[in-house]
């Protein structure tokens, strides 16, 4: 029973219930176009929900708000500085990491100086991002370069190109937790901050890294996806806000801090965009729709709890 | 004791409770009647703590039989306890804190009753305690937060205490206070009242109890009297090699250069085991941890740290409480024999086992949760994680507080031997035997040192003296 | 004495006093029982709202779901409440027993609560789409009347406020229920030693805050006369920001209702201050965020002062 | 008309917006912008002052309001977040002698002004268009855009009574996508794998473009899916239309309507008799007027028009 009393069985265990549902309801055909669209799509929440999973993970109160505006701000200043023109694929992405970074370093600065509680800290930062990203091109939609937006939706063996790429920084995510003297740190700060300076971790060198980590995930996020879908948009990020905290709960990690999932993480993205399909496809109103997911969520949450409870 | 022993108020029979394979007590028969002051004793990890939490109802039996003479359950009889971790709502005024266990406290104008309910209490134990029955309890030190318990504990709270459990509460309170809980208790039990008082500190047992109850992994192996105990039969009882007095170290030691100077005056040499010591709550924690603080960084940190900590407070500054015992240990090593930032796994299984074995933490598995520990043997794992690393300095917090007899004479040779090797140590302890082990004793006075004394100069007496105001400066 | 926890309530007085005053330098016809109300009346259901989420956070629990559930409660009450009172009312009743039961679920299963909460702001927003599709209904008359009542003296929007503030303090500092509820937050396992059910004082603490979240919406409807069922998530980030802004903490049940309020006010006043300014509409938003800052900032002024007595 | 002009030289006109957050809200308050600037530069009114709040909320839509009415504005102008929830501002502020003139998202309040867009009749045209497209019938998938929100409920009600009466159609999906383009491209995806053949898209504008490319990415052929103003919608429509005659309709609101409100206001402040409730047309382009629409539309930008005192005036005649 050791499998079960994994906390990320439960996230892939309903992404398998939710995929078979739909698929049954067309007995089998388009099951590979489905996992095709669950993987495009659940990337880019999981890459967002590995951000804020680290930082949900250095304890209670720690939590981004600024990754949607940080994903629209990112994608606009680096679709507007590519500009269309070919080659620029690479100083497009230079820009939304940097963009990322400083608005990791904004939120963190917030934090440390001024002291303010993270969750406020990011919400009000996450403002101001937006404003930015207002003013600096009014929402024109300028079309990322051609062989940027044919990278974003192509596939490499079967699998779609923005899905490997939130592979590969889930299995760079989870050797830093899982064997890196820095996951360490992050999980010991998150357990008791004030412990953990006391034994010689540098906390604020955690911290910092830690919200540095998200915004650039957020701004990478971004640029994959005002790529993916032909352009910036100044509300692409909104759906990403609870998503990002959804995804981490739902894959496992501990609100409480200090302890944290990644395979859950993907799990519970796939999950996230399965769960919304299989009731479009069952012609659920929008009322029931919602209130489905909520109750699969919690059950979700439920399940994967009391179960850890028993062991 | 009359002929007609009145009815007791708790009975244990073979009571027993399992933590998966640990014992933690394996069969406990005990009667405590009115009257009766039981000073329980035993290593650390002997079962102490869970008896505690039988008794009171925290925890159910896996076998045996917890019965009252009134009512079901503890409140009902009329048990009140003393946690060995404090337990007190710090959002909360010391008042308020009576009336979460005051059920009755209610209805419009309760807070006048508390508050002098609260305040008759504190006088009657602590006279002079200087606490404001209005003061939020976190704005209180650890002492008078300890003070605080125990006055809750004995106040009427409507019921009247008929059976106080007080698990080591003393830990936390310097010897004048700890007097005066003592000569409470013995009034208490003089008037019909039952204690059951644990403590690693024997004198105390010694001088409260008149029953002397001594637990042995989970079984009780002595029980006697206490005037049929000697401190040697004791010890022996508990399981541990009689303590040969240490020697207090001679003024012919030298030591190396000076590593340590604060603004403050506190100094201290390479060798030097320096000690700090005053009332509690003088200021040797803050100035400790402001020393720890300004040698370590928030942001950098290296192979060879320059100084240690070991938390005495461990719930808030020690434990990491999601984590297996070996990787509390092995936290402040994490760099060594790191590459590429990736953790050496081997360096850090043979610290933990190495230190597991050498300051003998009580577990088969360093793998198990810390949490599982009694609380004496987390403090071990918090003395294995700075004595593991190679800091030249370690700064202590109290770090004995809930160490039994037999595991501080290991510890005190322990931190002889690393003294000898080059290591200085800056330790605070509440308790003066303690002090009056090291070369050098800083005594502190509201925040600031009164008094540095080394040598022969180091008694009791003279850290009292310095504790104290001055009765003729006027 | 105890300085820190009176500079705790002083720092929002502060805080909104200087926005006031700001406001009134910039438009002078605010200074007015009139402009007073239409610069405060909107905070009213923001203050109730602020009120639930302190019962959450006392409990160092944290609710993702009230700016949904006062949408709910809105869309109910501009429904059912007008046209079938007592159906109307069971609902709202229905919806308090709903909340106190998700804390009663919290606490027995060891559910992280900004989870639950989180999934629970989905359930109340469906349902909210059940009821109103699209945006609709009218306020019962009895509501907008007293919500639009004309007090002598002060406007409505102040005498709610301090009627909160007053009734508030009453119950969660002063009563005897209300010091073992913030003890709850404070040391749970020490209110559960001393006797208590803490699963009854967390579904007490969920029930009050389900009851103000009702309040919150009804008077919401009371001010706009209608509903949808998107109209008040911005609560709850809004009541969050006002209960910390009010000198609460999200751990250790250290909340203080009528800093809360004060907070809440303040939030609201920020805006207007804001639109008094005539910035351009690209920053608009940003400058939202930038007062917010500047605002909170001021804690930091009061806690160094605070650290150093 | 020139006495008109000058009779409000000493008015303030306010915008009332609840949201900036894409391109059309974008567009709306540029066109405001600029006519503004010159309304105020030719000495027309005092001033023409924007205001926004974002995330479409109705309570702070309200607040603002509130502090319009504080500051003193002759008249506001609102796209409002809610037809019904900012009624007892706009009401306040008709008992404070303010105008007030709603359009796009108008107010049911009776004593405002509404410059209305039939959207019902919008919804209804898209399925009138694909019965003359395609006679043969077939299954439809339908994008709407917010839950909640009156614009969408009012569209997808056209829609449904037009495929209700011609029954070649049926509408055997629906997903909501936000009126985003990434959302719409999100939903489709999902919900495409389960479903028949499509014939047509019908959509509120906006997400057609998000909706081709999951179409796309699905390896399905592209049905007709009806679009909405956004250029890069309309520059697919011809690159498909240059590549394989590709063939469309689009129906939108010209975000420049916020100019039209403006003259509306103006005229009522001048003391013109304005009947309480006009229409503006939608803004339609077919396969014919493409090139020229896309030719006037900034990149990245939507289509617009802005509206004259002339266009006001005529508005205001057709309805009297
Ligand atoms: N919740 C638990 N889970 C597993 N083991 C436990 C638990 N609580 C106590 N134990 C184990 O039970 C034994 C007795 O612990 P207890 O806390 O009663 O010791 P103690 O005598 O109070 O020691 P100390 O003097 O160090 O406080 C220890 O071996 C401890 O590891
Ligand atoms: N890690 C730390 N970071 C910041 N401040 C700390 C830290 N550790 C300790 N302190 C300071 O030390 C204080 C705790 O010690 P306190 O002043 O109560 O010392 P004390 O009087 O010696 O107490 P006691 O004897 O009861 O332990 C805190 O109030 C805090 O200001
Ligand atoms: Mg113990
Ligand atoms: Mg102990």
């Amino acid at each position: 029973m050791t499998l079960l009393a994994k906390p990320w069985i439960w996230a892939w265990g309903a992404a398998a219930l939710t995929f078979a549902l739909t698929i049954g309801l067309t007995s089998g055909r388009g099951a590979g176009e489905l996992a095709y669209a669950a993987l495009s799509f659940g990337a880019f929440a999981a890459i967002v929900g590995l951000g804020q999973m680290l930082v949900i993970t250095l304890g209670p109160g720690n939590v981004d708000l600024s990754i949607p505006a940080t994903m629209t701000l990112a994608a606009t200043l680096a679709l507007k500085a590519m500009g269309s023109m070919p080659g620029t694929a690479l100083l497009g992405l230079a820009i939304a990491l940097a963009v990322g970074f400083g608005a990791g370093l904004t939120n963190y600065l917030l934090i440390l100086l001024l002291r303010l509680p993270p969750i406020i800290a990011t919400l009000a930062a996450s403002l101001i991002y937006q404003s930015l990203a207002i003013w600096s091109n009014r929402g024109l939609r300028i079309k990322p370069p051609e062989a940027l937006a044919d990278f974003a939706t192509g596939r490499f063996f079967g699998v779609p190109n923005v899905a490997w790429v939130g592979l590969g920084l889930a299995v760079l995510v989870w050797i830093a937790l899982e064997r890196s003297v820095w996951g360490r740190w992050l999980l010991a700060t998150g357990q008791n901050m004030r412990a953990a300076r006391l034994a010689g971790v540098p906390v604020e060198r955690v911290r910092a890294s830690t919200y540095l980590a998200v915004s650039v995930f957020a701004g990478l996020a971004g640029y994959l996806l005002a790529s993916f879908s032909g352009g910036a948009a100044l509300n692409m990020g909104a759906e990403y806000l609870l998503m990002s905290i959804a995804v981490v709960v739902i894959g496992g990690t501990s609100i409480a801090g200090g302890n944290s999932n990644v395979p859950g993480v993907w799990g519970a993205a796939l999950f996230m965009f399965l769960v919304i399909s299989m009731l479009n496809s069952y012609g659920a109103a929008a009322g029931l729709k919602n209130v489905l997911t909520g109750a699969i969520v919690i059950a979700i949450v439920i399940a994967a709890s009391t179960r850890k409870g028993r062991k | 004791m009359t002929d007609q022993a009145p009815a007791p108020i708790v009975t244990l029979t073979e009571a027993k409770k399992h933590f998966g394979p640990v014992r933690a007590l394996d069969g406990v028969t005990l009667a405590i009647e009115p009257g009766d002051c039981i000073g329980l004793v035993g290593h650390n990890g002997a079962g102490k703590s869970t008896l505690v939490n039988l008794i009171n109802g925290g925890i159910s039996p896996s076998a045996g039989s917890i019965k009252f003479d009134q009512g079901d359950d503890a409140l009902s009889a009329g048990v009140r306890s003393v946690f060995q971790e404090l337990s007190l709502c710090p959002n909360l005024t010391v008042a308020e804190n009576l009336r979460i266990s005051h059920h009755e406290l209610k209805g419009f104008g309760w807070r006048r009753p508390a508050r002098a309910e609260i305040r008759a209490s504190l006088d009657e134990i602590f006279p002079d305690h200087g606490i404001d029955a209005d003061t939020e309890v976190d704005t209180l030190s650890i002492a008078e937060r300890q003070m605080v318990e125990i006055a809750i504990a004995f106040a009427p709270r409507g019921t009247e205490a008929r059976l106080v459990i007080l698990d080591e509460p003393t830990s936390a309170l310097d010897a004048g206070i700890a007097g005066q809980l003592i000569a409470h208790v013995k009034r208490f039990c003089a008037d019909g009242g039952a204690v059951i008082f644990i403590s690693h500190m024997l004198g105390e047992v010694f001088d409260v109890a008149s029953r002397i109850t001594v637990l042995k992994d989970g079984k009780i192996v002595a029980e006697s009297l206490a005037e049929d105990f000697t401190r040697e039969a004791l010890v022996d009882a508990m399981g541990h090699v009689a303590a040969q007095e240490a020697e207090t170290s001679g003024a012919l030691q030298s030591f190396g250069p000076e590593v340590v100077r604060t603004p403050q005056g506190l100094a201290a040499r390479e060798g030097e085991i320096v000690g700090l010591s005053g009332l509690a709550g003088h200021g040797q924690a803050a100035a400790l941890a402001q020393l720890f603080l300004s040698r370590s960084s928030a942001w950098r940190s290296s192979k060879s740290p320059d100084v240690v900590f070991v938390a005495g407070d461990r719930q808030r500054d020690g434990v990491l409480p999601l984590w297996s015992i070996l990787k509390n240990i092995s936290i402040s090593i994490l760099k060594q024999g790191s590459r590429f930032g990736l953790v050496d796994t081997n360096v850090e299984a043979n610290a933990a086992s190495d230190w597991k074995a050498r300051i003998g933490i009580r577990t088969e598995d360093t793998n198990n949760p810390v949490l599982s520990l009694s609380g004496g043997n987390q403090q071990k794992v918090l003395f294995a994680r700075a004595l593991a690393s190679t800091a030249p300095i370690v700064v202590m917090d109290d770090p004995m507080r809930g160490v039994d007899i037999g595991t501080k004479q290991d510890a005190y040779s322990m931190l002889r031997s690393e003294a000898a090797r080059g290591r200085t140590f800056l330790w605070y302890s509440t308790e003066t035997e303690e002090a009056c082990q090291c070369d050098r004793v800083f005594v502190f006075r509201n925040g600031v040192i009164s008094a540095e004394l080394t040598g022969a100069d180091i008694t009791e007496e003279k850290i009292l003296e310095a504790s104290f105001e001055m009765q003729q400066a006027s | 004495m105890n300085t820190l926890s009176r500079y705790r309530i002083i720092l929002p007085v502060v805080s909104l006093v200087v926005l006031l005053a700001a406001t009134f330098w910039m438009q002078p016809r605010a200074m007015s029982y009139f402009g007073l109300n239409l610069l405060f009346n909107l905070a009213v259901p923001i203050a109730l709202a602020t009120m639930a989420q302190m019962m959450i956070i006392m409990v160092n629990d944290i609710d993702l779901s009230l700016g949904a559930f006062v949408s709910l409660v809105a869309c109910i009450t501009a429904t059912y409440l007008l046209d079938t009172p007592v159906l109307g009312l069971a609902m709202l009743v229905a919806l308090i027993l709903a909340y106190a039961a998700m804390g009663a679920m919290i606490h027995a299963l060891e559910l992280p609560a900004i989870v639950v909460t989180l999934g629970m702001s989905f359930v109340w927003g469906g349902f909210a789409l059940f009821i109103l599709p699209s945006p609709g209904g009218a306020s019962p008359d009895w509501l907008r009347a007293l919500m639009t009542v004309k007090p002598p003296f002060a406007p409505m929007a102040v005498v709610a406020s301090i009627l909160i503030a007053v009734v508030t303090h009453l119950l969660i500092i002063r009563s005897a229920l209300g010091t073992v509820l913030r003890g709850v937050g404070g040391n749970t396992r020490s209110v559960a030693r001393a006797g208590w059910s803490v699963l009854k004082l967390k579904a007490c603490a969920y029930g009050l805050a389900g009851f103000f979240g009702v309040l919150a919406g009804m008077a919401l409807v009371g001010l706009t006369t209608s509903a949808d069922a998107n109209i008040a998530l911005r609560y709850t980030l809004l009541s969050i920001a006002g209960v910390i802004l009010g000198g609460g903490e999200f751990v250790g049940g250290k909340v203080s209702p009528v800093g809360a309020v004060i907070g809440a006010l303040t939030l609201t006043l920020a805006a207007s201050f804001l639109s008094f300014l005539r910035l351009s509409p690209d920053w608009q938003i940003g400058a939202q965020g930038a007062i917010l800052i500047l605002v909170l900032t001021a804690r930091l002024i009061f806690s160094r002062k605070g650290a150093e007595t | 008309a020139g006495s008109h002009l000058a009779n409000t030289a000493d008015k303030r006109i306010a915008l009332s917006n609840n949201y900036a957050g894409n391109s059309w809200r974008q567009a709306m308050l540029q066109s405001w912008e600029e006519m503004g600037a010159a309304a105020v530069a030719d000495g027309v009114v005092a001033a023409a002052d924007a205001y926004t709040t974002s995330e479409s909320q109705a309570t702070e839509q309200a607040a603002q309001i509130q502090n319009l009415i504080l500051q003193g504005y002759d008249a506001i102008v609102i796209n409002a977040a809610s037809p019904t929830a900012l009624n007892g501002a706009v009401k306040e502020a008709c008992d404070a002698g303010v105008v007030v003139v709603s359009f796009d998202g108008i107010v049911t309040e009776p004593c405002a002004w509404r410059i209305a867009v039939d959207f019902k009749a919008m919804g209804k045209s898209e399925v009138e268009y694909l019965a003359t497209r395609l006679p043969d019938g077939g299954n439809l998938l339908e994008i709407r855009g917010l839950a909640g929100v009156f614009v969408d409920d009012e569209i997808s009600a056209g829609i449904h009574e037009g495929v209700a009466e011609n029954d070649q159609f049926e509408i055997v999906g629906s997903v909501h996508g936000d009126w985003a383009q990434d959302v719409a491209q999100k939903a489709v995806a999902g919900i495409l794998p389960s479903l028949p053949e499509i014939v047509g898209v019908v959509t509120q504008g906006g997400d057609g473009y998000g909706a081709a490319q999951a179409f796309k990415a699905a390896g399905r052929p592209t049905p007709l899916i009806v679009l909405g103003n956004r250029q890069d919608e309309m520059q697919w429509w011809a690159d498909q239309r240059d590549a394989n005659g590709y063939e469309t309709l689009s129906l939108s609101i010209a975000p420049g309507v916020s100019t039209l409100a403006f003259w509306v206001a103006q005229q009522v402040l001048a003391g013109d008799e304005v009947p309480k409730d006009l229409t503006v047309p939608f803004l339609k382009i077919t396969q014919d007027t493409l090139d020229e629409t896309l030719a006037s539309t900034p990149e990245g930008s939507v289509a617009n028009v802005t509206y004259s005192l002339e266009d006001a005036q005529q508005v205001i005649a057709g309805a009297k």
